[in-house]
């Protein structure tokens, strides 16, 4: 990659986590004031993480997020009218306005394939999808994303098992927030990393730091690579910080004095790559299309109570 | 004394009610004792503040996202002289662990002879909650029906919530513990006594009446009691069944209630087709056919999954009105 | 031309018409490929015998004990262009993969707005076989009926064992398809065409009658069959309907059978309570009831775990004596 | 550990042995000529596995075995006419006769205490009866014995990560005969061994050889040692092989032409440290006890089919 190239990806991911910080402001605002209309795990503080990993891939590349913020749909080239229309339930969202509240965005076109509620339900599909680019012939790669909560799931091992042994295409992407609601890692984990854990699959594993964007699009870029090439899964954890609650709303009586020890603004972290002029256009951009996304998705319409049976069967 | 006629009431919440009965019961047997995510903080829906406090976190132990690691270890644990509690956050994952809840918990006494007891109870919050969406709105309870060896409990209320846990922690076998998550924030008269349990296997008649029987149980309850009001003024005089237990169900309240009104429906959070109004349907023709002047009628949620969206899921479980209009309807029948 | 006018047929066994239904579906379609413990040795059942040799192990993939892998797998190829059929030694480890079946399958479509098609198949075998104990002869297929997004199949016979399995692995849908153990060695009349499909949805009337409407499906169908002989010569004529698929059932086929004769009974291999059976009885009442001469009676598997003692077994699940004496019951009542 | 207690251990498990040899050797013999009431999997090649941990245990730590051959009840002390009544079905076996076929034998004042026949069920059912231990407050020990196999399940991982975080009284006992029905080990794992995948739970892992009863008996016992001392979970993997098919009839066509390569009768193995007239003894007497609870079994009654519906409650 030569330096323009470095420096044009530093502002396409600038663009993309502005957009995803201001609409978690505005959310937050918006359901101070207005309720909402179901639950809204924020992602504040962890946009890095997935604007970087989602940057490695391909718009073919099959992405599995696990719900917390938006900047995964957003990364992968989903506009702000879906994403905000399926929060706020209207017809204008991704999955018509059914999949609001708890997200379920998805747009198989951009590889967006949607979002498993039960934890750790998606390391197999998105394996699945990485055999299907297989047994197609096609190079393909397929991303599932999780929390450092649900590496404890055992769809983590049977997945990474099976992955590995069969050379899959798969890349497994930990966002390491160090906590699972109210869960301390240190308490439920008897190794200081997930990374670590990548040999027993005879896969690499690498820990990264999560708040910054372009060393997590470097690291997950490798797994790509090495995964296009037919040399099977890798495991990436990035190491990031929830700043908000569990839940917007969550009390957070539980949480630790230190726990923002070790935060940086991924924003800011970022920001030192990019002209500052170009930064703050970016932000004032971004504040401004979401306020407009946002009121759009306000006047949209609910959908037809119909779509409740719909779709039940193809 | 029963539930009902208890002297000293305080009146908390449905979830609350739940946290007391987990205290009294830890307070009173040091082999009860609690599992799940977060339970250290109170659970997902906070019924359960202040356990750690009072008994401390080898009691109270919060686990990782390990649903089957959760309900197998308290099958091992309940065989060797303990009496876990797990609590899952969702009802959802008893599909996660489907196999150690149907095919361990279940069968592990029976299989091996009946050389154990398994006194494990698991808690699992079923249906909506204001947009939890489809893998978090599930009501699973029609599962134990048709799969042996497990308990069933649905309770409607804050003082059911309490005694039925109570009981259900006392019970031999493995019992299935199901809270409405609508009624979590419901705050109702709960008796004081610790010593006081609603037993297993009884329903309740919440409301006796002569036109039709209405069985129900969990949150439908006080949406068909509301009903009742409505049509009370139509001459319409519902017997409301709160069945508290699904297994072992109360046939002869059911049957003793349908013989005397002529006339049943059931009102239920889980999906109409198959759930347990299915089989309280097909129980019911089959020992009250000559007694019976319409069909059994059957309202229950949409055969869909249950959308995310807070608008659209109200839509999609019976509402006080479905109850009233299909209630009508069977009334002219 | 259907599967009961076809010209040209060959006499096999149940077990291997599954496996002429892959050969002949990888055959034709690219996208289809098979997951499964062993099923390159042509599975625990041996139906898929041959294929391996035919389409190499990247098609016929050995899997490890890894159920709930495979199903989500499967969910991941299907909605990526690819048809999966995954071969799950038993029905029972549905309960493992329960999350992955019944949450994800059967709701990934819905729950995103229909913007993919999971064209998938499970095969589950279904029922006793002769001693495989509690956790391995159990009978799943109430569950689809009850949690939505999965079509399900029963197949009682060779030719259906071969055309259900073929529309399945051709439907845009998920679908569960139980073949019931106790047939694996049947042998029938098969039919040879490739393009010869059993519709899902469409039940099958067995054996016409006038006295009483047996609802089966399975391996069940064949003992009701042989009951209708013994009875015939008591003039007890027995309408025989033959499922075929749970989800879609064929409500017309079963309501305008119990129109017609007045009387019904449901038979089935999985237990009783709760069963598919509940279902079909709440149903039947609700749209028959004036039609109806005697309650619709009920027969399935014992409400206890299976024994792993072949003695004990066979006493579990309904015999040909149990529908005879069932009948006469319903016959006279 | 004396000499002479060391020789004694050496005849109680050449005992053991005999006697689970004996009944292998009976059981086919039974089979061919009679039909059987069930599934049998023979553990024929695997007795030194089970008799060497077994006897590292005492009698009030907890055994849940993987149901392969009967060494392991036989070890943990059951007599042969439990053994032999449940596996022909009759109410004189330990479950009265229910648990035939797939054997479910159980005896908790043994701590025999069953089976769980979907393979990796009972990682998480014997760490709960560890965690009972523990918060009893006894110094009882849970065993879990698993095969290659069934190391694949999703209940390894979730078991062992949540054992280790809360050092559970837990010994994982993996039978590694290289094969889970026709599917060989190098075909589903990316890793040599099982033991190897220890490191990602924090706990010890080692590799003995499973056909040497007296080395078995060391690497469990310190595993043993070491959970009963609070130090949590261990993984032992015993190296074994499965000398004869999945199960009783199986023909298989599968089986590859190097299968007994490594191959050493276990019994021959212990032999070396056993009297020689003493070891002749000893397998004489079991064939003849072996033949003679064969007979009293057979001679036994089949339970009343009552026994269906009873003990679905307590
Ligand atoms: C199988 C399952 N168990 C429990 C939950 C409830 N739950 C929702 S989010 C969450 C915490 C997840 O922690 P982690 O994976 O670390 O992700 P984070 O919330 O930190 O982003 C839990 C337990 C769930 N959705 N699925
Ligand atoms: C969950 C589950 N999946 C599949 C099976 C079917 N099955 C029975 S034995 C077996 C092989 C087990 O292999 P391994 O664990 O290596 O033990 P071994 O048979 O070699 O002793 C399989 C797949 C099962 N019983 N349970
Ligand atoms: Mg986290
Ligand atoms: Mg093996």
């Amino acid at each position: 990659m030569t330096t323009s190239e470095r420096a044009e990806l530093a502002v396409t991911l600038f663009t993309t986590m502005a957009r995803a910080r201001a609409l978690e402001d505005a959310l937050a605002v918006h359901i101070r004031d207005h309720g909402f209309a179901g639950y809204w795990h924020p992602g504040k503080g962890q946009e890095a993480a997935a604007a970087g990993a989602s940057a490695a891939l391909r718009t073919d590349d099959y992405l599995f997020y696990q719900g917390r913020g938006a900047t995964w749909p957003l990364a992968k080239g989903m506009g702000l009218a879906p994403i905000i229309g399926d929060l706020l339930g209207r017809s204008t969202g991704s999955t018509g306005g059914k999949g609001a509240g708890v997200p379920h965005w998805a747009d198989p076109a951009l590889g967006i394939m949607g979002e498993g509620a039960s934890l750790g339900s998606v390391y197999h599909i998105a394996a699945g999808a990485a055999l299907s680019a297989k047994l197609r012939g096609t190079d393909q790669v397929a991303l599932a994303d999780f929390g450092d909560g649900t590496s404890a799931r055992g769809t983590f091992h049977e997945t990474l098992l099976q992955a590995s042994a069969w050379r899959l295409p798969l890349v497994y992407f930990c966002e390491n927030n160090g906590i699972s609601v109210s869960t301390r890692f240190e308490d439920v984990s008897p190794t200081k990393t997930i990374a670590e854990r990548a040999a027993a699959y005879g896969v690499p594993g690498e820990v990264v730091d999560g708040h910054d964007a372009l060393a997590v699009y470097d690291a997950v870029g490798n797994a790509v690579e090495r995964a296009r090439a037919g040399q099977g899964p890798s495991l990436i954890e990035a190491t990031v910080t929830r700043v908000g609650g569990h839940w917007e709303g969550d009390a957070q009586q539980y949480r630790p004095a230190d726990f923002l020890a070790s935060y940086r603004d991924p924003l800011d972290v970022l920001r030192s790559r990019v002209d500052g002029a170009v930064a703050d256009r970016i932000l004032e951009e971004a504040r401004d299309e979401v306020a407009a996304a946002l009121r759009d998705a306000e006047a949209a319409p609910y959908p037809d109570p119909s779509v409740i049976l719909k779709d039940v069967f193809a | 004394m029963s539930v009902e006629t208890a002297a000293e009431t305080k009146v908390i919440s449905y979830d609350a009610a739940q946290g007391a009965a987990l205290a009294e019961e830890m307070r009173r047997d040091p082999t009860v004792f609690l599992m799940g995510q977060d339970v250290a903080m109170g659970g997902f829906f906070g019924g359960g503040r202040g356990l750690v406090e009072e008994f401390g976190l080898e009691r109270v132990r919060n686990t990782g996202i390990t649903e089957a690691f959760m309900v197998g270890a308290a099958a091992g644990a309940a065989m060797t002289g303990m009496r876990p509690v797990v609590q899952l956050g969702f009802a959802d994952f008893s599909l996660i662990a489907g196999d150690e809840i149907f095919q361990k918990l279940g069968k592990w006494r029976h299989m091996h002879g009946g050389q154990f007891e398994l006194p494990a109870t698991i808690i699992m919050p079923i249906g909506p909650s204001g947009g939890a969406g489809p893998e978090h709105s599930g009501s699973m309870e029609m599962l134990p029906m048709h799969f042996p060896g497990l308990k069933a409990v649905v309770p409607s209320n804050p003082a059911d919530a309490k005694g039925l846990l109570k009981a259900a922690i006392r019970d031999p076998n493995p019992v299935l513990y199901y809270p409405s998550k609508q009624l979590n924030f419901k705050r109702g008269p709960v008796p004081a006594d610790p010593d006081l349990l609603v037993p297993l296997g009884k329903a309740a008649i919440a409301r006796p009446g002569t036109t039709i029987s209405v069985i129900s149980y969990g949150c439908m309850v006080p949406r068909v009691l509301e009903a009742a009001e409505t049509l009370a003024a139509e001459s319409i005089d519902l017997e409301v069944i709160d069945l508290r237990t699904l297994v072992p169900l109360d046939r002869e309240a059911i049957l003793a209630s349908v013989r005397k009104t002529g006339r049943a429906m059931i009102v239920h959070e889980a999906p109409r087709t198959a759930g347990p109004g299915a089989e309280i349907a097909a129980l019911i023709q089959e020992h009250c056919f000559y007694a019976l002047e319409a069909p059994v009628a059957r309202l229950g949620a949409v055969d869909a999954p249950i959308p995310a969206s807070r608008f659209l899921e109200d839509l999609c479980f019976p509402s006080v009105t479905d109850v009233v209009e299909l209630a009508r309807q069977l009334a002219r029948a």
